[in-house]
């Protein structure tokens, strides 16, 4: 490789890029390579429309060969963008790529600078740092580490269940846990989905055995992850398997225990039907669980809670044996290279608002119950109906509960529309009411969408845009007694209406889950300032994670619908296969190193390092860094009271001379 | 009090992951601030030497913003605590050097925290353009100026009693 | 425990019977009210109306009458009066240009104010700072049988009080209930009276007035409290021009005051109830005492 | 609908455009000749008559024309009618900033127990303000109703201060004097503020009286069984209530008014 060091001179290319208008429309971009062209040791300064176009890396190249360059500075956009472009260039020049350095004068200059004249005197001044600084920079290698080829995909929802066989398809093994009972999310409590009306549970279920019944899927349900440790492509996972006092490899699903339950009536809310019916203490989540294995809640069973039960569960199971009160917590720690999140969302609990009166009034439902009165296997078999039994006559649907308001949740949660609409023409299938749909903006830009908006319009559903201020049982009008009156203003007609119904259907909207902090710093993930997981770029990484071999699928990541949510997953399992197809990543060498002839052996670096890849050389006496280990955060080296640690890419020089730099140029 | 061309001078050292991000976020989002703080990148907060905060001073900065992950959220599990740590005892160390607090701010600014990273520039201009200007290296030349005749006419009794002292010993 | 009281203009006129059962309640909780020195009125809604720096200045010099009595918090009754301070209180510390304009025009008439004052409202007071615990010890008549339409109108809870829920408020329902009455469910216990409309645009103000009392009717209340003396007026006065313009919808108003005095075991005649337009019934299975 | 908006609200069609339908050159000579009953009630001589047949046929308290006179406006907007800047206005005073993120949800409109009287609701209003129709915003009479009751502040999912750009609107009303001179709601206010001004108190008999003075005698007689009851169960103080220190007070609004720069002495 050309180092171009003639008698160890230094010899600097500087390019500023216009890129486009976005720099040089706030940036003077000839000026400032005019001033950077009169600093020491810079040979050429150009300033160029693309700086990462082909011709623009050519232009660097092609100096770096004319003009015998070994430092090459690029003024343009943020290095997290670029970095990487722009360091292949040079190395395609002949020079070592880490003999580059970039300065960041879009994101930190001109887009956030109202005045010509201080934005380019900051170009000046960032741009005369990186100069400084590049001058220290040595060539270094990058390392490889090797992939451990196995994915763990957290949450079994519909995102983590299309991840987990994308990938298992493909012939990686790969780890599905799941908190609860069973796999299936939110989508397997729906009845139909939108646009398209087809039976969620006849779309759903085939992969949800699917999962079960594949060789490369380990399920564990009723299981979460407690610990990760580790880095992309050697992740060490240890997953809490609760007891669910069943045994999963022995219950064939027969339900008999339930049958046979010392309890002889559901006493407690189903969770899969929202607390809209009963359940016993040992139960089966749904019809189509899977695993379609009985579980038993530990908090309500008489066995489990006291140790005085009859066991009639016990005597049903018989030879089986299935059932097993002495369970325990188990630990279990399993190595992988990445790991999928898709934990999800939690509905936003309506009681929040309590000017729509749920929980207040009983015909008040929020959109997931009036989903689960809708399904046939719900608790009213099918029947849309009040709670005394009466089926509705008019029906009023409040959209945005929790969702655009600057005092719950000031997101769109992007699907209330669409499933409202489809709610709205449930219920007209199944009953003869009116239903009136109270909207601030309906949005439907989903494909198909707007037809079903359409369809919607055409099959006489009443829409009122006005946000609903509040419902009451208080009558002003005789045909308002008895019934629940809603109070809004019809923005389009432009008056207050009063609206008597006798259902109100909340579309409330969706939530990070509760602990989603908690799992962010489990896999150390950042969180938007809603709590959703923040994607590595918005645009261009939308399932990573700033976290190398984490990726995020689902709603987690924010609202978002079926389709979605299953796009984003085959790409976070993508993402994924590209690394263990790869078979190992480059790291950057930004390692940290001991010079031990400074090094006084006084340790204090020694508990500093979260990675432990410092240890001490008792024959020598000094420090020593693992560098495999080294994830380079560098607060070692600004510990080390004698400067024997020394950061590769962070040198004390190189950042003492950038500082010179920035305060350089007045 | 100053000149009135005078702006304030701000060095600024963020982590890659977390304050370095959002201030691309804040660029990305066009959220208009004051140029004057000049950002050096490092892996971590808990790369910020002392020394660089002094260095920045010493050379002309008339105040440094260090931009980390928030406590626990660290990219590095707890980088920022090392931070935090050793800014605390800077933070004493300047204020006997006479250097208001203001001057030296530690943040936490997560990635998402765009909007945070603009109101935190811009109120630190103002808190520092209320300040006036450190001037610490004209500062150091006026004490210099004054030194100097004193460290020579110390050096000059030194000497002195030192040509006294074998004298004295003799007696 | 010692408050600085500010009575504000209504508990002076139309409102007298507000501070006639305020001030022996408190007294008999052992609460102790110190009239603002040369208090004046806060303003009320009329005042920002016209000018909203001028409603600023007039309603700091209160406060800085009570920051100069000494650390105790401010105590307003009415709402109107409770809301106005408060919303200066805060609108002094959020927007510079209001507190600049405030400090020179107290700094004219050599007061300070520094923003240290509380301004709480007897509910807030009686509920956190007294307890319905004291409370309780000191009924000797519970109000046992009687139906109270639990009423704190608009500006009691909206927008700056911290102490209660703007939506379902429920600090009157506690305390009336720990003094033995019967609490009704009534939704619109934070529904606008109509303020002064009342008197301004009738038909629009009484109309408001009109569903009140009609709903507390049909709840089977016998009596709404209130917390304010404007909605104390309104619900009392124009029972006739309602009654004439929309049909029959009967009963009292008292201050929720007035029916702790009661159960303290107060005279009706020491708490200012001869003063409603709409007498109270007497209590239920309660010998016509007194 | 629209000849009721006209006559009762008070809002002024451009008379050259306002025709009945039928003997269209006639009634538009009728229609320019408005009779001042009150500011807030301009009524043609039509109408007029309307009202009083309505009324001995027995009609009430309706005040309505029993036949609904059509009459056609020009509802179109130039940019010429826009007030350039006086959005920007609004928003610059102390909680109204928000006014801009208003998405038109209606809100406000539905929690305000007053919108029904409105001819504009409050959602009307932020759209009009913050699209500089000045004119149109200061003569509705959507301000004068606000009771100041704070449910659409509180609502409001956006965190508008609608209460506050209300007072706003009211006080540029007074200022630019398009209020409706014997609207008895600015009167009151206006009234209260001299009351306070000079004595520091306010005593409410004295205020109703100059109320009623100032706006409708008839309301005054008409209110004396409300009068009577409050001498009866002994609220009516007639005794002037006012401050000490009186001055202390005049200095001090007199600072408010000269500091802050604005021109406020208009009222």
């Amino acid at each position: 490789m050309n180092t171009n060091h003639r008698n160890g001179e230094v010899r600097i290319g500087f390019y500023i890029c216009h890129c486009g208008h976005n720099i040089a429309g706030m940036v003077d971009c000839p000026a400032v390579a005019h001033y950077i062209a009169k600093l020491p040791g810079v040979v050429v300064s150009r300033d160029y429309k693309y700086m990462c176009s082909d011709p623009g890396q050519e232009l660097i190249q092609q100096d770096i060969r004319e003009h015998q360059l070994n430092r090459v500075v690029v003024a343009s956009c943020s290095p997290l963008l670029h970095e990487h472009t722009f360091r292949n260039a040079v190395a395609a020049g002949g020079l070592n790529p880490f003999y580059f350095q970039m300065v960041n004068i879009r994101e930190h200059d001109s887009w956030v600078c109202t005045d010509r004249g201080e934005a380019t005197a900051k170009a000046k001044s960032l741009s005369h740092a990186a100069v400084c600084r590049v001058r220290f920079h040595r060539a270094l290698e990058t390392t490889r580490v090797p992939i451990h080829p196995d994915v763990l995909v957290v949450g079994g929802g519909i995102a983590g269940i299309h991840a987990a066989l994308t990938l298992g398809n493909a012939g990686k093994k790969v780890y599905l846990v799941e908190r609860d009972p069973s796999i299936g999310g939110h989508m397997a409590q729906f009845d139909k989905t939108f646009p398209t009306l087809d039976c969620a549970a006849c779309i759903l279920t085939p992969k949800m055995s699917a999962v079960r019944a594949h060789e490369n899927i380990t399920l564990w349900s009723y299981s979460e992850v407690v610990k990760v440790s580790g880095y992309v492509g050697n992740y060490t996972v240890t997953v809490k398997r609760k007891p669910r006092y069943v045994n999963e490899e022995l219950c064939v699903g027969c339900l008999e225990c339930i049958q046979a339950c010392i309890y002889k009536e559901g006493k407690f809310p189903d969770e899969f039907n929202v607390g809209l019916s009963k359940r016993k203490p040992i139960y089966i989540p749904f019809p189509q669980a899977v695993p379609p294995v009985v579980v038993i809640d530990p908090e309500r069973c008489l066995q489990v809670r006291t140790g005085k039960c009859k066991k009639t569960c016990l005597e049903a199971c018989a030879d089986r044996k299935a059932i097993d009160f002495t369970q325990k917590e188990e630990l279990v720690e399993i190595k992988v290279g990445n790991i999928i999140v898709a934990t999800g969302f939690k509905l936003f609990d309506a009681k929040r608002i309590p000017q729509y009166g749920y929980g207040l009034y009983p015909n008040v439902v929020t959109a997931i119950e009036l989903e689960r009165l809708v399904n046939s296997s719900g608790p009213t078999a099918g029947e849309i109906v009040l709670r005394d039994g009466r089926p509705p006559k008019s029906v009023g649907m409040i959209l945005c509960v929790g969702s655009r308001d600057m005092k719950t949740n000031r997101w769109c949660s992007r699907t209330c529309c669409m499933h409202s609409m489809k709610l709205a023409q449930l219920v007209r299938e199944h009953t003869d009411a009116d239903v009136t749909v109270f909207y601030m903006d309906i949005r439907a830009p989903g494909k198909g969408c707007e037809e079903f908006y359409d369809k919607s319009l055409k099959e006489g559903i009443q829409f009122v845009r006005g946000r609903v201020a509040e419902v009451t049982d208080w009558a002003l009008a005789p045909e308002e007694e008895g019934k629940l009156v809603i109070r809004v203003e019809d923005t389009l007609a432009g008056f207050v209406r009063r609206i008597p119904v006798d259902m109100i259907v909340l579309a409330t909207g969706m939530e990070p889950q509760a602990d989603a902090q908690e799992v962010r710093r489990l896999f150390n993930m950042s969180c938007g300032t809603e709590g959703w997981f923040l994607e590595k770029h918005p645009k261009l990484a939308p399932v990573s994670t700033f976290t190398d071999g984490v990726f995020i699928a689902g709603c987690c990541q924010g609202p978002k619908d079926i389709p979605d949510s299953i796009a984003q997953s085959g790409a976070a399992a993508a993402e994924a296969m590209a690394l263990i197809d790869k078979g190992y990543i480059e790291q950057e060498p930004n390692t940290a190193y001991i010079v031990e002839a400074d090094c006084s052996g006084c340790k204090s670096c020694i508990p500093l390092c979260p990675y432990t890849a410092i240890s001490f050389d008792d024959a020598k006496q000094k420090a020593q860094i693992n560098e495999a280990l080294c994830k380079g955060c560098g607060t070692c080296v600004a510990a080390c009271p004698s400067a024997s640690i020394r950061q590769n890419l962070f040198e004390d020089e190189e950042i003492f001379s950038e500082i010179e730099g920035v305060l350089a140029y007045v | 009090m100053s000149d009135p061309k005078w702006q304030p001078r701000i060095v600024a050292f963020f982590c890659n992951w977390c304050t370095y991000t959002a201030a691309d976020l804040a660029g990305v989002s066009r959220l208009k601030h004051a140029s004057n703080a000049r950002v050096i990148r490092l892996m971590c907060s808990g790369r910020v030497d002392p020394q660089f905060i002094l260095d920045a001073l010493a050379k002309g900065a008339d105040g440094v913003l260090i931009g980390g992950c928030h406590l626990g959220d660290c990219h590095y599990g707890e980088g920022n605590y090392k931070t935090l740590r050793r800014f605390q005892m800077l933070q004493r160390l300047l204020r006997d050097m006479g250097i208001e607090d203001q001057r030296v701010r530690l943040e936490w600014i997560s990635a998402s925290e765009g909007e945070r990273v603009k109101t935190v520039i811009n109120d630190m201009v103002e808190q520092i353009r209320a300040l006036g200007p450190l001037n610490l290296p004209q500062r150091r030349q006026d004490w210099d100026r004054e030194m100097t005749p004193l460290a020579e006419a110390a050096g000059e009794s030194e000497s002195a009693e030192q040509r006294a002292e074998p004298e004295a010993a003799h007696a | 425990m010692k408050y600085s009281y500010f009575p504000g203009c209504s508990l002076k006129g139309l409102g007298r019977a507000y501070e006639e059962s305020l001030l022996p309640v408190m007294q008999h909780l052992g609460v102790e009210l110190v009239e603002l020195d040369d208090w004046n009125c806060c303003g009320a809604t009329a005042y920002m109306s016209v000018d909203e720096t001028k409603a600023a200045v007039l309603a700091a010099r209160n406060l800085a009458i009570a920051e100069k009595a000494g650390p105790h918090d401010l105590m307003a009754p009415c709402s109107a009066c409770y809301l106005v301070l408060n919303k200066t209180k805060h609108n002094i510390a959020d927007f510079p240009e209001i507190n600049a304009a405030v400090q020179r025009a107290l700094g004219n008439a050599n007061l300070t104010y520094s923003g240290n004052v509380p301004v709480r409202h007897p509910l807030d007071v009686l509920v956190h700072d007294v307890g319905l615990d004291a409370i309780k010890e000191k009924v000797v008549r519970p109000l046992k049988g009687l139906k109270v339409a639990p009423y704190y109108g608009c500006q009691t809870v909206r927008p700056y009080a911290t102490f209660d829920d703007a939506w379902n408020p429920t600090t009157m329902d506690r305390l009336l209930a720990t003094v033995g009455a019967e609490v009704v469910h009534f939704p619109l216990k934070t529904k606008c009276c109509g303020g002064s409309l009342t008197g301004t645009v009738p038909e629009a103000g009484l109309r408001l007035t009109y569903i009140l009392l009609k709903e507390a009717v049909r709840r089977g209340a016998d009596v709404i409290a209130t917390a304010c003396p404007l909605c104390q007026f309104n619900l009392d006065a124009y029972q006739d021009q309602i009654n004439r313009r929309w049909g029959p919808a009967r009963i009292a108003t008292v201050y929720f005051t007035q029916l702790m005095g009661l159960a303290f075991g107060l005279s009706p005649k020491q708490l200012g109830l001869k003063r409603n337009f709409v007498p109270m019934k007497p209590l239920p299975a309660e010998p016509a005492t007194v | 609908m629209q000849a009721k908006k006209q006559g009762l609200c008070g809002r002024r069609a451009a008379s050259n455009s306002a025709f009945p339908w039928g003997d269209a050159q006639k009634m538009a000579g009728l229609c320019q000749r408005k009779v001042r009953l009150s500011a807030a009630h301009q009524l043609s001589l039509k109408e007029l008559r309307g009202i009083i047949i309505a009324w001995f046929r027995g009609g009430g308290h309706s005040q309505r024309p029993r036949h609904i006179m059509m009459r056609i406006e020009r509802r179109i907007k130039y940019e010429g009618d826009r007030v350039r800047g006086f959005a920007k206005e609004i928003m610059s005073v102390s909680g109204c900033e928000q006014l801009q993120s208003c998405i038109q949800c209606g809100t406000c409109s539905g929690t305000c127990p007053l919108s029904i009287y409105m001819d504009f609701s409050p959602r009307q209003v932020v759209a009009l303000v913050r699209a500089d129709f000045k004119n149109e915003v200061l003569r509705s009479h959507t301000v004068w109703l606000c009771a100041s009751c704070y449910a659409c502040t509180v609502e409001c999912p956006r965190q508008i201060r609608i209460t506050d750009i209300m007072y706003a609107l009211k006080q540029r009303a007074i200022q630019e004097g398009i209020y409706p001179k014997r609207f008895p709601i600015a009167v009151l206010a206006k009234e209260f503020y001299e009351m306070v001004r000079r004595q520091g108190r306010i005593t409410e008999m004295l205020l109703v009286m100059r109320l009623f003075l100032k706006t409708n005698w008839g309301a005054a007689l008409g209110s004396w069984r409300l009068g009577l009851g409050v001498i009866r169960t002994g609220r009516f103080g007639i005794r002037p209530e006012h401050i000490e220190r009186r001055a202390e007070l005049a200095a001090m609004l007199a600072t408010a008014n000269s500091g802050d720069g604005k021109p406020k002495e208009r009222v």
